[in-house]
């Protein structure tokens, strides 16, 4: 007899947790009316990141990008001039494959690529998907993003290239010729703020703690990451 | 159990595979009596992406996003996983606050499994409403996610290395209150479902798992330790920094449906109260080790194991030295035993059992077919 | 029982037939020479009452470019004890015994090895396709010289 | 304010026009039927969209908001959306059987408001065998969810007629009993005289201890089986059976089995409503408003229990009604029938 008086208490006790969500406000969005903002840091479509005065794309064709993609997303076009020089003529996401992991974000050097909060871009057409330089840029155009801060030329010869990014360019090239394997090209380091040897002064109305640091190719000639046992 | 002189023959039913309650894609060739199955056959391989063959021409940052895929409902736990094998392959230092970020969205991901868990368990038995309950915690952790790494299912968050991003000056508060009401929100569930008679007549002594079969197949997790096998890998075989923390394990005795809800909602408590002391104890400093995107691990083989919410999950990471790919991977997911030891449990019970006992050993079928 | 003892007890338990890799990045890794006495070394860590190896984490074959290896990842859960061994043999006749007698939860890892791999496995009982599509007839996945008219493979970015 | 006397002055009407008494006779029961099945369809609308509401706001959602205010229009629109859909007929099914199951369905739920009364004189004819009338027309059911079972030549759906047919029968035996319980104090089957022995609200029989309360959660607990809602709706169970009896059929007939359900449902709280809850007796308002309030509040309840409980498997469901409702019915039974011959309690 008691187990019955328990089960039924316990029958009512369910009808009145459920009954007391009657009166309370619904946690749900109405999607049209209501739309939920993201925050800054969501990764949602990919957009090429422009200069704002300039306008043009940030991008210098390094690469990094579409080798760091692990579904091979990105594809550049791009043709040499005569300095070895490279041009961008074509940027291609095609967002059917990609799969918004933000490598590519994380690898870019020159803030040239971004990983935009918005989510409202599917289509009817599957080859709509596949966005070129324009949509991209377009996309991009109202994406706040920090520019990198250029590092002054370091006095510490090997470790750390020269700032500038059309010398560093072709150093990069020249020192990565003899010892190391083609195809593991070494990067120029991104500033982060708190491996810089002499302390960075940090432009004060910036009150984020830090720029988002990554996992970014910190090549020494002498001893790669790796290697060390 | 019919009676004599009546000729019946068994008839053969298909659960699945496209069935409401079988998580992911997973067939069931039930060959039944009336209502009582005699057999039961699980058919997989529906779901199967041959992530281990993708992962063998990626680079071990690569590998990350393609892991959380592997399981998706605690992709931070594939992540978690592949990392720790391929720290222990180069012997890389992670930095503490890394850990304790580590470790606050491990346990944070936990949770959101388990509250998706108790979701599709009372939709499996009826109950609709604990569904809608269970997503709306759930959707809080999401947003922690969110604003930390900025996905709310596939998060790549954790690196060979160490953690992507640093958490954002709001994220403590926050989570400070969704600790604080959680609490009283898993009452709420306790309320509705745990003492309710139906769903105790449904879960008890229904598939029960004794300890030896729960070692000999392998099975780990909450559903192990419902067998009465005291046995987490946070405690017996840790890793990362569990060691930093108190919690207590839920260990229950006679293996049944109704043990293994009793162990999850206990663990969804102890991993809040972990997540509540990591928070206090968070130290400031580096968040990630300098590990280049071409990282190439010396030669060498490791087999890593961490606890996720559906037991033993470990990644097998052989790498031949000079390459920045691994040579093999092979992940193990808890699901994979779990579901090879149903046919043993379901023997003897019902169509509807079936559902019941899929849903309390916590089957999703993308850890099975990989 | 840490690793030294334990490598310890297992190195004079099976002098000759185990010999111990120091390519093990976290817990100990053996070589099991010859792949006939794996049976017999299973049972004996099974039945071994300091041991009491009885949870099987992980079977995995490996594809190494030139051999076949067949890892094996077993654990104690009363002894808190966990290491690896593994086989090596040739591509062609690659056939290995079973451990189902030993340890149950071998039957589903060694019949995804033989559908992947094509490692045939002696007295296993169901060797039936369960991962690949019933129809699949091109060969074993997961071999290093795999290749298939419709496999993509991925454009090396230069 | 009574609307019966509308109908009377029509009558008069009808009368004044001089057509034999047949013919009056035809006409008013062909008005009356036509009115009864406007206002049920109706309700059966509104109790689909009001099941959605609630459902939604138990589950801290809003349900539906899109088509008007709050989604009045969501029923309709759907019903438009099963009108237009293909009415697909298996090739394997067995034709007839197939074809008929959803109009005895639906046909059975229409006909137990013959002699439901919905207000004062609001009643199509009253019979003196009423509710025994109703509890007869209930059970055709039964035989329509077996016929779509058996008849659509799907294994889920034979399973699913089966276990509807073994627990319909076996809840329909302490719900005839319940209700016996009342008739036996009422003195009378017609269920006007039920009402009218229910004049003052201490007569109620739920007040009428220690029977009147036993008897009617035995009723209501009867009446979500009968109507296969949860926690015993086992038929169509989603997660086990896929949909139970209802897989093969799609568009108008889907469309039936759906409305026979919600019909049903507020079919059970009527009767629920005059037996225990004394039909139209209310102090102020209308007798027909009384009559929808406390039905209404019934199907609150109903549609409560659907989103709280999980669902009983065939065999406890079974053995639930056999091994412990029906004796406790029989002994209530027992009960009653002793208050009424000592005369205790019989004010």
């Amino acid at each position: 007899m008691k187990k019955l008086i328990d089960a039924v208490k316990n029958l009512v006790i369910g009808l009145l947790t459920t009954g007391k969500h009657l009166g309370r406000h619904a946690v749900t969005l109405q999607y049209p009316k209501e739309k939920w903002e993201m925050p800054e840091r969501s990764r949602g479509i990919v957009v090429l990141l422009s200069d704002e005065e300039t306008g043009e794309l940030n991008c210098t064709v390094c690469m990094l990008c579409a080798r760091a993609c692990p579904s091979y997303a990105i594809r550049i076009e791009y043709e040499k001039d005569e300095k070895k020089k490279r041009h961008l003529k074509d940027f291609i996401v095609d967002y059917n494959v990609c799969c918004f992991c933000g490598l590519c974000e994380d690898v870019c050097n020159f803030a040239a690529i971004k990983l935009a909060p918005k989510y409202e871009f599917s289509t009817l057409d599957k080859s709509d998907l596949i966005w070129h330089t324009d949509k991209l840029q377009e996309m991009g155009r109202d994406v706040p993003y920090e520019k990198p801060v250029r590092k002054k030329a370091v006095a510490k010869p090997a470790v750390k290239p020269a700032a500038k990014p059309i010398t560093s360019e072709t150093e990069n090239k020249s020192t990565a010729g003899p010892e190391k394997t083609t195809e593991d090209k070494p990067v120029e380091k991104p500033e982060t703020k708190s491996e810089t040897e002499q302390p960075e002064t940090k432009t004060p109305d910036k009150p984020e703690a830090n720029v988002p640091v990554e996992i970014e190719n910190k090549d020494e000639n002498d001893k790669p990451a790796g290697e060390q046992i | 159990m019919t009676a004599p002189g009546i000729h019946t023959e068994e008839f053969q039913v298909n659960m699945g595979p496209h069935h409401p309650s079988t998580h992911g894609v997973c067939r069931f060739i039930l060959t039944m009596d009336g209502e009582v199955i005699i057999k039961a056959e699980p058919v997989i391989g529906y779901l199967h992406r041959a992530l281990e063959k993708i992962c063998e021409n990626r680079t071990y940052q690569q590998c990350i996003p393609v892991l959380d895929r592997f399981e998706y409902c605690t992709s931070m736990s594939c992540n978690e996983a592949f990392a720790l094998a391929a720290e222990k392959l180069g012997g890389l230092e992670v930095p503490e606050r890394a850990e304790y970020l580590r470790v606050i969205m491990l346990e944070l991901n936990r949770i959101a499994s388990h509250l998706i868990w108790f979701g599709t368990t009372s939709l499996d038995l009826g109950a609709i409403t604990p569904f809608l309950y269970g997503f709306r915690e759930r959707e809080d952790i999401l947003d922690l996610f969110e604003m930390t790494c900025g996905q709310r299912l596939t998060y790549n968050y954790i690196r060979v290395g160490g953690v992507a991003k640093d958490i954002p000056p709001e994220f403590i508060p926050k989570c400070k209150e969704f600790l604080d009401k959680f609490d009283a929100k898993v009452d709420d569930y306790e309320r509705v479902l745990t003492e309710n008679p139906i769903f105790i007549v449904r879960n008890k002594d229904i598939g029960v798992l004794t300890p030896e079969m729960a070692i000999a197949y392998a099975v780990s997790g909450p559903s192990l330790r419902a067998s009465g096998v005291k046995f987490d890998l946070r405690k017996d075989d840790p890793y990362s920094i569990y060691d930093r923390f108190n919690f207590n394990i839920p260990v229950t005795h006679n293996g049944d449906c109704y043990d293994r809800y009793l162990i999850r909602i206990a663990e969804m408590r102890e991993s809040a109260r972990i997540v509540r002391q990591a928070i206090e104890q968070i130290p400031e400093g580096e968040i990630a080790a300098k590990v280049s995107m071409n990282y190439k691990p010396p030669e060498g083989e490791v087999y890593s194991r961490i606890e996720n919410s559906r037991g033993e999950m470990g990644v097998y990471i052989q790498s031949p030295g000079k390459e920045k790919k691994p040579l093999r991977v092979k992940l193990r997911g808890g699901s994979y035993n779990q579901l090879q030891v149903m046919p043993e449990l379901v023997k003897g019970h019902k169509i509807a059992d079936v559902v019941a006992i899929m849903a309390s050993l916590d089957i999703i079928l993308p850890e099975v077919d990989r | 029982m840490d690793r030294d003892e334990l490598i310890k007890h297992l190195l004079e338990k099976f002098p000759e037939k185990i010999e111990l890799l120091e390519t093990g990045r976290a817990e100990p890794f053996f070589l099991l020479k010859n792949k006939d006495d794996l049976v017999a070394f299973c049972e004996s860590i099974k039945t071994d009452e300091n041991l009491d190896i009885d949870y099987l984490c992980n079977i995995g074959a490996v594809d190494t470019g030139e051999r076949f290896e067949v890892v094996y990842d077993v654990a104690s859960v009363k002894k808190h004890i966990r290491f690896d061994f593994k086989l090596r043999f040739e591509y062609e006749g690659a056939e290995i015994d079973s451990v189902q007698k030993v340890w149950p939860a071998a039957n589903w890892y060694e019949r995804e090895m033989w559908e992947l791999y094509g490692i045939n496995i002696r007295d296993h009982g169901n060797l039936k396709r369960f991962l690949l599509p019933d129809d699949w007839d091109q060969g074993h996945p997961m071999r290093k010289n795999w290749d298939a008219p419709d496999f993509v493979r991925m454009p090396e970015v230069e | 304010m009574e609307i019966t006397g509308i109908f009377k002055y029509l009558y008069e009407q009808l009368v004044a026009t001089g057509l034999s008494q047949t013919w009056v006779e035809i006409i008013s029961l062909v008005v009356a039927a036509v009115i009864v099945f406007g206002f049920l369809a109706v309700m059966a609308l509104f109790l689909v969209w009001w099941e959605r509401k609630v459902s939604g706001h138990i589950q801290q959602r809003f349900g539906p908001m899109m088509t008007g205010w709050h989604g009045w229009r969501q029923t309709i629109a759907d019903a438009v959306k099963l009108l237009q859909k293909e009415d697909i007929t298996p090739s394997t099914v067995d034709r007839p059987v197939f074809y008929w199951a959803p109009i005895i369905c639906f046909v059975a739920a229409f006909v137990a408001y013959v002699t439901i009364p919905f207000g004062k004189g609001l009643i199509v004819s009253d019979l003196n065998i009423g509710i025994l009338f109703i509890i007869a027309i209930t059970t055709f059911t039964i035989i329509s969810l077996l016929m779509a079972g058996w008849g659509s030549n799907n294994k889920y759906a034979l399973l699913g007629g089966m276990r509807s047919a073994a627990q319909v029968v076996s809840y329909e035996v302490p719900m005839v009993v319940a209700v016996l319980a009342v008739v036996l104090f009422a003195g009378s089957m017609s269920m006007v005289d039920i009402v009218q022995s229910q004049a003052k609200i201490y007569q109620w029989y739920i007040f009428r201890l220690p029977f009147g309360p036993i008897a009617f959660i035995i009723y209501i607990i009867a009446a979500t089986a009968e109507t296969n809602r949860t926690p015993f709706d086992i038929p169509e169970a989603e997660q086990e059976l896929v949909a139970g009896f209802n897989i093969e059929y799609s568009g108008m007939k889907f469309a039936m089995f759906f409305l026979a359900e919600f019909v049903n449902m507020f079919t059970v709280s009527a009767i629920a409503a005059t037996l225990f809850l004394g039909g139209w007796q209310g102090p102020w308002l209308p007798s027909w408003m009384w009559f929808l309030i406390k039905s209404l509040a019934l199907v609150f309840v109903f549609m409560w229990f659907r989103w709280t409980y999980p669902r009983l498997r065939v065999d406890q469901l079974m053995e639930f009604s056999w091994k412990f409702l029906l004796p406790v019915a029989f002994a209530n039974l027992i009960l009653a029938g002793w208050m009424k011959y000592s005369g205790w309690f019989n004010w």
